[in-house]
C-alpha cells in the first residue's frame, strides 16, 4: 500500500499513511468484531436457552445493542480501589488489548504474491502464538494489582492455565508448519488451494485429530469455558476483573473476543484451507491474477470472507461449548493439559511425521494426490538419497509449481526448504 | 522532500530508546512487579529491534520465551510467596557499588566490541534497501537438524559433513534446563512438621 | 413400650434425675435434671432398643408473664425449659425431653442459667444450641464454640425471652 | 488485605507456656508475703511476670509481624523487669532456695527463647503447626534436621489467605457468608457465619395467631412456601386435633407436590450455574414458570402464597385447573432427560460432583442433616412414609418408594440414566441426584393425587376461625419439605396466639456440615458441596 500511496505523496509521509491506514484497519476489525462477537454471543446464548437474546436496540435483531452496551460503560465511573496498585491496575487491560491486536498484524487475510497481511512476518505462525502468549501478562498484572484476593487468585489460575497451554498449543500448530514445509502463514495457506480435500485437517488422520487437540487447547488458551478459570464466576466472583468497571472492564474484553477471533483465524489458516474455499471456485471464475488486477481483487476479497467466515464459526463453536458445558476445576483443567493435551498432540505429531513418511505425495487421508504445491515439501519426505542424487531437482520443483501457477514466494520458500533436505541426505551419506 | 526520514533509523532509534528506559526504570523501581512489568516493556522493545533487523524468529523467540514465560512465572511466584500485598525491595548501599562495577565493565566491554566490529558503519540507502529479507526460521531448524547452512559453500565434502548439525549440544542444554527445573522444584517444597507425628511424640 | 412403662425404666436407672413426665400431652415428654441431662442422653443415643441416634431440634421456652395482671393468675413460676425432640432411624420412634431451670442463675438478672451441651452425642446440637443460646440466653456448658449465630455477636439481650425490649438503636440504625 | 495472618492460638507457644508458668509462679509466691510486701513489692512483681505472656498473646493477636515484633518486645522488657523485682524480692529475703531454684529455671529458659522468638517473627508465623524455628540452643526436640521424622515435605509452600466468600457473592445462594482460610487454592477451613437475613419470625408468631403467621412461613423457604404453610397448618391440626376432609387431603398432595417439583427444579438449575454452567438455570425456571403460573390462578400469588392454611386451604381448586396440570406434567415429564443429558450425566458434571463433600450415613444422622441431603448418604428415610401419624395419613394409599440408594442401586419404577463409576455414595452427585429422582417421583404423586381429587367426596376443608382459641398444650411436627425435614414447635397456653412458635429449619442443619465436608477441598468445590446441600437463606435464618 505503501509503493502505491507513494505514486501520489511524499515517501515519508505515504509511510506515514499506509501504516495508519494498516494499523486503523486492524484496531476496527478487533473492535468492531468483538461489537459483533458481543452481540453474537447473546443471541447464540439465548437461543441456546429458549429465549430471544436483544431484540430493541437498533431494529430487528438488536444489532446495536452492544453498542448500547459501550455507550452506557462509557458513562460508568472509572473506579480503582483504594489498595490497588493505580499505575499497574490502569495499564493492565491496555496490555491485554494490545497484545489482542498485535497478533493481527501477521494474520493474512487472503493470500497469494501480494496477500492481504499488515506486516508480511515470514515465521507468522510463531508470532502469533508468541504474541498471544503475551495477554495474559495484562490478566497477571489486573489480578494483581486489584489488590483483591478474588482477583488474586484470578490471575494465579490464568498464569498457571495459560503458560501450561502454550505447549500443547505449539505442538498443535507445528503439524501444519511441516506439512507446508514453512512458518509463513500465507505459504501454509497458500498450500492448501484447490479442493477442500487439499484442507490439511483432511490431510491424514493425525492431523484430523490433531485439529480438535487444537481447538481444545485454543479455546483453553483463551479462556473461554468450560476453561474460564480466571474468571469463574461461581467460585471467583469475577476472578481478574472483579475491580474494574466501565471501559476498562470492556476493554478486557474486547481483548478476549480479539483472542477467540485471532486463535480461531489461525485454525481456519492453519487446518481449514485459509482463504481457499472448499470448492475452487475462485479458479473457475478466472479471479486469479492471471486475469487481471480487478479480477485479482475480487478473488482475494472472496478469500478474505472464506477466512473470516470460517473464523466465525469457529468463534460460535466456542460460544455453543460455552453455554452447555459446566466448567472445570483448576486441577481438571492442568490434568487435561498436562496429561491429556500435551501427550495427544506429542503422539498426533508423530503421526503426522509417520503418515508423510510412508505416504509421501498423498493428501486426503492418502486417497488423493497431492497438488504440486505440497509435492515440492514432500519430496524431501520420500527418498534422501533419491533427492541428493538429483541434480535438477531444485529446477524441477520450479517447473512444476509454474505448471501449477502457484505463486512465487511458495516457490521460494520451498527452495530453501528442498535446498536445506539435499544437504541433509549428503550428510546422511558422508556420515555412512 | 528528497530522503525524508529513514523510518528503519527512526524505529530503531525510538525502540532503542524504550529498551534503555524501561531498563533504566527496572533498575530504579522497587516494585518488584512493576519491575517486572518494565522489564517487559524493555524486553519487547529488543524484540522490536529484532523486528527490525528483519529477524523475526528471534524477535518472536524473545516475546515467548521471556515475555510470556519467564517473567509471568517470576509474577506467578511473587503472588504464591509474598508475605504482604506489594513487596518493595531496597538495595543497600554496598550491593549498588558491585552493581555499578558489574555494570560499568559490561558497559565498556560492548562498547569495544561495537567498535571493533568492521560493518559497524551506517550503509547507504540504496544498498540497505538492496538486502533481501530472508525466512529466518529455515536456516535455524537446518542447521539444528542435519546441516550448517552458514557452510553450504564449504567444497569439501567431508567437512561438510563433520560440520553436521547442532542436534546435540541443544539436547544437552536442553537436558540441563530440564535438570535445573526438577532442581528448583525440589529446593522450593517447604518442609513442614506433620501434625500426626508431632502429636504423640 | 407404654409411655409409662418406659418413664419407669428410665426412673429406676436414673433415679432422681427423672423428675416427672407428662403423658397427657400430644407429644408426651420426660423431665430430666440438668445434672443427669448428659447421662440421660448419652443412654438413650447408645441403648441399642432406643437407639436415639437422630436429634430433631434443641430449642427453649421462656415462661414468664410480663403483664402484672396476668401474671398473678398465671398457673406457672417464672422458669425456662429446654426441650429435645429425639428420634430414632432405626426404629422410627421419637421422644421429647425437657430441662427445667430457672430464667436467671441463682435468680440474678444477667447470670445466664446453665445446662450441659449434648454437642458431643449429637454433633447437630451444636448450632441448635448455639441458636437457643442466642435468642432464648441458655448457656450450654462445655460447648465447643457457643457464639451468637443468628444475632450479630455484639448484639445485647436475647430476643425470644418474654421480657426482652428491641434496642432503640443499633450502630445508628434506628430500632423502633 | 493482609497475606498471612498469624493465627491466634498463641496458648500453643513454648515461650507463652513459659510466660505463664512464671506469672502463677510469682502470684503464688507473693500470695504468701506480708501485707507490706505484698502492696509495694508484690503488686509490681506480678503486673510485671503477668505482662510477660500477656504481651506475648497481644502481639500475637495483632495479625501483622511488625505489630507482633512490637510486643514481644515489650514483653521482653517485662520479663527484665520481672528480673528487677525478683532480686529486691531476694534482697529483701522475701524468697526461699527452693523458689529461687524454681524461678531461675524458669527465667533462664524464658529469656533466650524470647530472644529467638522475637528473631523468629516474621520468618515464620506463630503458628505452632506450621512452625519449625528453633527458639534457642536448649530446644533440641524441635530440631529441624531433614531426617526428623516430625517433619514432613510439603508442596511448593505458600502463605495463608483468609478470604470471605460472600454474604455478595455469586454462589452462596443468598446472604451466607463462610471465611475461607485457604492456602493457594486449598481450603483447610471454613466457617460459615449466618444471621444476614435473620427477622425473628419466631418472636412474631408469638405475637400472631397460628393463621396470621401462615404467611411468615412463606418467607421461610420461600422457593417452597406451598410446603412451609403445610407444615405448620399441620402442626396447628395436629394440636386441636383436626383432620381435614378427604379431598382437602388430596388437594394439599398435589399442591406440595408440585412445590417439590417447582424447588428441585431451582435446586437444579441452581446447582448447575454453580458449576458454571448456565444454561441449566434457564430451562428449569422455565418450567418452573408453568408451576407458578398454576399456582397463581390457585391462590393469586406466585410466591408467598398462604394457600394451604388451618383446616385445609384457603379455596377449592379452580375448575379446569386439573387438565391444566396433568397438561403441565405430560409435557414436563420428558423435558427431564435433557436435564439428566445437561448435567447428571454430563461427564464435566460427573467429575465436578462424584467423590466430593463424601458424607457417611452416620454422619448425616449425626448432623441432623435431612431430606436429599440426607438420602443422598443412603439413609432410607422420608417422613411421607416414616412420619408422624398425621402427616403420613396425608399419603395414605399413595404408591410411592423412597428414592435411596439401597443394595447398591436406586427403586427401579422409571428408567433413570445409571450412576456412574466415579460416585461415591454420599457425595454432591448422589444429593443431586436425589433430587432428580424426586422430581419424577412427584410428578407420580401428583398424578395419583389428581385421581383421588376428583372422585373424593365432601369439602376440601374450610380454614378454621382467625381467632380460633387453642387448647392448652404443646405439639411438635415435622414434615417432609423439598429441602429435608422443616419441623414446626407450638406451645399453647390456651389462648388463640401461641406461647411459643419455633420453626426448625432443614436447611439449618443441612448447612451445619459445610465445615467438615469442605476441610482440605478446593476453592472451586466449595460451590459445588455448598450447592449440593441445596440451602435457602431465608429458611436458616428465619
Amino acid at each position: 500500500m505503501a509503493e502505491f500511496l507513494a505514486n501520489y505523496l511524499p515517501a515519508w509521509l505515504a509511510y506515514m499513511v499506509a501504516g495508519a491506514i494498516h494499523v486503523g484497519l486492524i484496531i476496527n476489525l478487533v473492535a468492531v468484531g468483538a461489537l459483533v462477537f458481543i452481540w453474537l454471543e447473546r443471541k447464540i446464548s439465548g437461543r441456546i436457552q429458549d429465549r430471544l437474546g436483544p431484540t430493541r436496540v437498533g431494529g430487528k435483531f438488536g444489532w446495536l445493542q452492544t453498542l448500547a452496551d459501550g455507550l452506557k460503560l462509557l458513562t460508568k465511573e472509572d473506579l480503582v480501589p483504594g489498595g490497588a496498585d493505580k499505575m499497574l491496575f490502569r495499564i493492565a487491560p491496555y496490555v491485554s488489548f494490545c497484545a489482542s491486536i498485535a497478533a493481527f498484524l501477521a494474520i493474512p487475510f487472503a493470500g497469494g504474491d501480494y496477500p492481504f497481511i499488515v506486516q508480511h512476518v515470514n515465521t507468522g505462525v510463531f508470532f502469533v502464538l508468541a504474541v498471544l502468549g503475551l495477554e495474559v501478562f495484562g490478566v497477571i498484572l489486573a489480578g494483581y494489582a486489584s489488590a483483591s484476593k478474588w482477583s488474586l487468585f484470578g490471575a494465579m489460575r490464568e498464569a498457571a492455565q495459560v503458560v501450561s497451554y502454550e505447549v500443547p498449543l505449539g505442538l498443535c500448530a507445528v503439524v501444519p508448519v511441516m506439512l507446508a514445509g514453512s512458518l509463513d502463514l500465507v505459504v501454509i495457506g497458500d498450500v492448501q488451494q484447490g479442493w477442500f480435500t487439499n484442507w490439511l485437517i483432511f490431510h491424514d488422520p493425525a492431523t484430523f485429530l490433531i485439529f480438535w487437540v487444537y481447538f481444545t487447547c485454543a479455546t483453553a488458551s483463551v479462556n473461554r469455558a468450560p476453561f474460564d478459570l480466571a474468571e469463574a464466576e461461581s467460585e471467583l466472583v469475577a476472578g481478574f476483573h472483579t475491580e474494574y468497571s466501565g471501559l476498562r472492564w470492556s476493554f478486557f474484553f474486547m481483548a478476549e473476543y480479539g483472542s477467540m477471533f485471532s486463535v480461531s483465524l489461525l485454525a481456519s489458516i492453519l487446518f481449514l484451507g485459509g482463504w481457499n474455499g472448499p470448492l475452487p471456485i475462485t479458479e473457475w471464475l478466472g479471479l486469479t491474477a492471471a486475469n487481471g488486477d480487478i479480477a485479482w481483487y475480487i478473488g482475494q476479497v472472496l478469500g478474505v470472507i472464506n477466512v473470516i467466515g470460517k473464523a466465525v464459526a469457529g468463534v460460535c463453536v466456542m460460544m455453543w461449548i460455552r453455554w452447555t458445558l459446566p466448567r472445570l476445576r483448576i486441577d481438571q483443567v492442568m490434568a487435561t493439559c498436562l496429561k491429556y493435551c500435551t501427550p495427544l498432540a506429542a503422539a498426533f505429531f508423530l503421526g503426522a511425521v509417520a503418515w508423510q513418511w510412508s505416504l509421501p505425495g498423498r493428501t486426503f487421508f492418502g486417497l488423493l494426490e497431492s497438488p504440486a504445491e505440497l509435492q515440492s515439501v514432500s519430496e524431501g519426505w520420500s527418498d534422501a538419497t533419491a533427492a541428493a542424487t538429483d541434480e535438477d531437482e531444485p529446477e524441477a520443483s520450479e517447473d512444476q509449481t509454474v505448471s501449477s501457477e502457484p505463486s512465487r514466494k511458495v516457490a521460494a520458500a520451498k527452495l530453501t526448504g528442498a535446498a536445506a533436505l539435499q544437504i541433509a541426505s549428503t550428510n546422511l551419506q558422508g556420515g555412512k | 522532500m528528497g530522503d525524508g526520514i529513514y523510518w528503519p533509523t527512526f524505529f530503531f532509534l525510538l525502540f532503542s530508546a524504550l529498551a534503555c528506559g524501561f531498563a533504566l526504570a527496572v533498575v530504579f523501581s522497587r516494585n518488584v512487579v512493576r519491575m517486572a512489568f518494565y522489564l517487559v516493556m524493555s524486553l519487547a522493545s529488543t524484540a522490536g529491534l529484532f523486528f527490525l533487523a528483519g529477524e523475526d524468529f528471534v524477535g518472536a523467540m524473545q516475546l515467548m520465551i521471556y515475555v510470556g514465560g519467564t517473567l509471568v512465572l517470576l509474577i506467578f511466584g511473587v503472588m504464591l510467596t509474598s508475605q504482604k500485598q506489594f513487596v518493595e525491595m531496597k538495595t543497600p548501599a554496598g550491593q549498588w557499588i558491585v552493581g555499578l562495577v558489574t555494570g560499568c565493565a559490561l558497559v565498556a566491554l560492548l562498547w569495544m566490541a561495537a567498535f571493533e566490529t568492521p560493518q559497524w558503519q551506517p550503509i547507504s540507502r540504496a544498498e540497505a534497501e538492496a538486502v533481501a529479507v530472508q525466512p529466518t526460521a529455515t536456516p535455524i531448524g537446518v542447521a539444528l537438524t542435519n546441516g550448517r547452512v552458514d557452510q553450504l559453500d564449504q567444497p569439501d565434502e567431508t567437512l561438510r559433513g563433520g560440520m553436521s548439525s547442532y542436534l546435540l549440544p541443544f539436547e544437552i542444554v536442553s537436558v540441563h534446563l530440564l535438570v535445573v527445573l526438577i532442581g528448583a522444584a525440589y529446593l522450593a517444597r517447604a518442609k513442614r512438621r506433620s501434625p500426626s507425628a508431632a502429636a504423640p511424640g | 413400650m407404654s409411655g409409662q412403662a418406659f418413664v419407669d425404666q428410665l426412673k429406676q436407672k436414673f433415679g432422681d434425675d427423672i423428675v416427672g413426665a407428662n403423658l397427657e400431652n400430644v407429644d408426651p415428654w420426660v423431665e430430666v435434671t440438668a445434672q443427669g441431662l448428659l447421662a440421660v442422653c448419652q443412654h438413650l443415643h447408645d441403648e441399642p432398643s432406643l437407639a436415639f441416634d437422630y436429634l430433631n431440634s434443641v430449642t427453649a421456652v421462656d415462661y414468664l408473664e410480663t403483664d402484672p395482671k396476668k401474671a398473678a393468675k398465671a398457673d406457672f413460676e417464672p422458669h425456662m425449659q429446654v426441650v429435645y425432640h429425639l428420634f430414632s432411624m432405626q426404629h422410627k420412634h421419637s421422644l421429647v425431653l425437657k430441662v427445667i431451670v430457672p430464667r436467671w442463675r441463682d435468680d440474678v438478672p444477667g447470670q445466664l442459667p446453665e445446662v450441659p451441651s449434648v454437642a458431643g452425642i449429637w454433633a447437630t446440637a451444636d448450632w441448635h444450641e448455639r441458636e437457643c443460646f442466642d435468642l432464648l440466653g441458655v448457656k450450654f456448658t462445655d460447648h465447643p464454640n457457643l457464639r451468637r449465630i443468628l444475632c450479630p455477636e455484639d448484639w445485647v439481650g436475647y430476643p425470644l425471652r418474654k421480657d426482652y425490649e428491641m434496642p432503640t438503636e443499633y450502630h445508628g440504625i434506628r430500632g423502633r | 488485605m493482609v497475606i498471612g495472618v498469624a493465627r491466634t492460638d498463641f496458648e500453643k507457644l513454648e515461650v507463652y507456656q513459659l510466660a505463664e508458668r512464671l506469672a502463677d509462679l510469682t502470684w503464688r509466691i507473693a500470695l504468701h508475703w506480708d501485707q507490706m510486701a505484698k502492696a509495694t513489692l508484690g503488686g509490681q512483681l506480678i503486673r510485671a511476670a503477668d505482662s510477660v505472656g500477656a504481651n506475648i498473646a497481644e502481639g500475637c493477636g495483632r495479625g501483622s509481624y511488625g505489630d507482633n515484633r512490637r510486643f514481644a518486645k515489650i514483653a521482653r522488657g517485662s520479663l527484665y523487669e520481672t528480673k528487677h523485682w525478683l532480686r529486691r524480692a531476694y534482697s529483701r529475703d522475701l524468697l526461699d532456695a527452693g523458689q529461687i531454684e524454681q524461678l531461675r529455671s524458669i527465667i533462664d529458659e524464658l529469656a533466650p527463647r524470647l530472644n529467638a522468638y522475637i528473631r523468629s517473627i516474621g520468618r515464620a508465623a506463630c503458628n505452632p503447626k506450621t512452625d519449625t524455628t528453633d527458639y534457642g540452643p536448649r530446644t533440641t526436640h524441635m530440631s529441624t534436621l531433614v531426617d526428623d521424622p516430625r517433619v514432613i515435605e510439603f508442596d511448593v509452600r505458600t502463605d495463608e489467605m483468609l478470604v470471605n466468600m460472600g454474604p455478595q457473592h455469586p454462589s452462596t445462594h443468598g446472604v451466607l457468608r463462610l471465611v475461607l482460610r485457604t492456602d493457594g487454592e486449598v481450603v483447610s477451613e471454613v466457617t460459615p457465619h449466618l444471621g444476614y437475613l435473620h427477622r425473628c419470625a419466631e418472636k412474631i408468631g408469638e405475637n400472631l395467631t397460628p393463621r396470621q403467621w401462615i404467611p411468615y412461613t412463606d418467607r421461610m423457604d420461600y422457593l417452597a412456601g406451598m410446603n412451609m404453610n403445610l407444615g405448620w397448618s399441620l402442626t396447628v391440626e395436629k394440636l386441636l386435633k383436626y383432620e381435614p376432609p378427604e379431598k382437602g387431603r388430596h388437594l394439599r398432595v398435589i399442591i406440595a407436590e408440585m412445590g417439590r417439583i417447582a424447588s428441585h427444579l431451582v435446586g437444579m438449575g441452581a446447582y448447575g450455574l454453580d458449576l458454571g454452567s448456565f444454561s441449566p438455570f434457564l430451562y428449569a425456571f422455565r418450567e418452573r414458570e408453568k408451576i407458578l403460573d398454576l399456582f397463581e390462578e390457585v391462590c393469586g400469588a406466585r410466591l408467598t402464597y398462604s394457600y394451604l392454611t388451618v383446616g385445609g386451604a384457603t379455596a377449592d381448586l379452580p375448575r379446569g385447573w386439573l387438565q391444566k396440570c396433568e397438561a403441565f406434567l405430560e409435557q414436563f415429564e420428558p423435558i427431564i432427560a435433557e436435564y439428566h443429558a445437561l448435567l447428571t450425566t454430563n461427564s464435566i458434571f460427573i467429575k465436578r460432583t462424584a467423590g466430593i463433600g463424601v458424607m457417611s450415613p452416620e454422619m448425616a444422622i449425626n448432623f441432623g442433616t435431612s431430606g436429599p441431603v440426607l438420602r443422598g448418604s443412603g439413609v432410607d428415610h422420608d417422613l411421607r412414609r416414616d412420619g408422624e401419624e398425621i402427616y403420613t395419613a396425608m399419603y395414605d394409599g399413595y404408591a410411592f418408594e423412597v428414592i435411596v440408594e439401597k443394595d447398591g442401586h436406586y427403586p427401579k419404577d422409571h428408567k433413570y440414566p445409571a450412576v456412574p463409576h466415579e460416585a461415591v455414595l454420599g457425595d454432591c452427585w448422589h444429593r443431586f441426584y436425589v433430587r432428580m429422582l424426586e422430581v419424577v417421583q412427584s410428578i407420580d404423586l401428583v398424578r395419583q393425587a389428581i385421581d383421588r381429587y376428583s372422585t373424593a367426596e365432601g369439602g376440601y376443608g374450610e380454614p378454621r376461625k382467625l381467632t380460633e382459641k387453642l387448647p392448652k398444650g404443646e405439639a411438635y411436627l415435622e414434615t417432609e419439605s423439598p429441602r429435608g425435614q422443616m419441623g414446626f414447635y407450638l406451645v399453647s397456653d390456651g389462648s388463640s396466639i401461641p406461647w411459643r412458635a419455633r420453626a426448625r429449619s432443614s436447611s439449618f442443619c443441612n448447612l451445619s456440615v459445610t465445615s467438615d465436608l469442605c476441610r482440605g477441598c478446593l476453592i472451586a468445590d466449595i460451590p459445588a458441596i455448598v450447592g449440593s446441600l441445596d440451602i435457602v437463606m431465608g429458611e436458616i435464618d428465619r
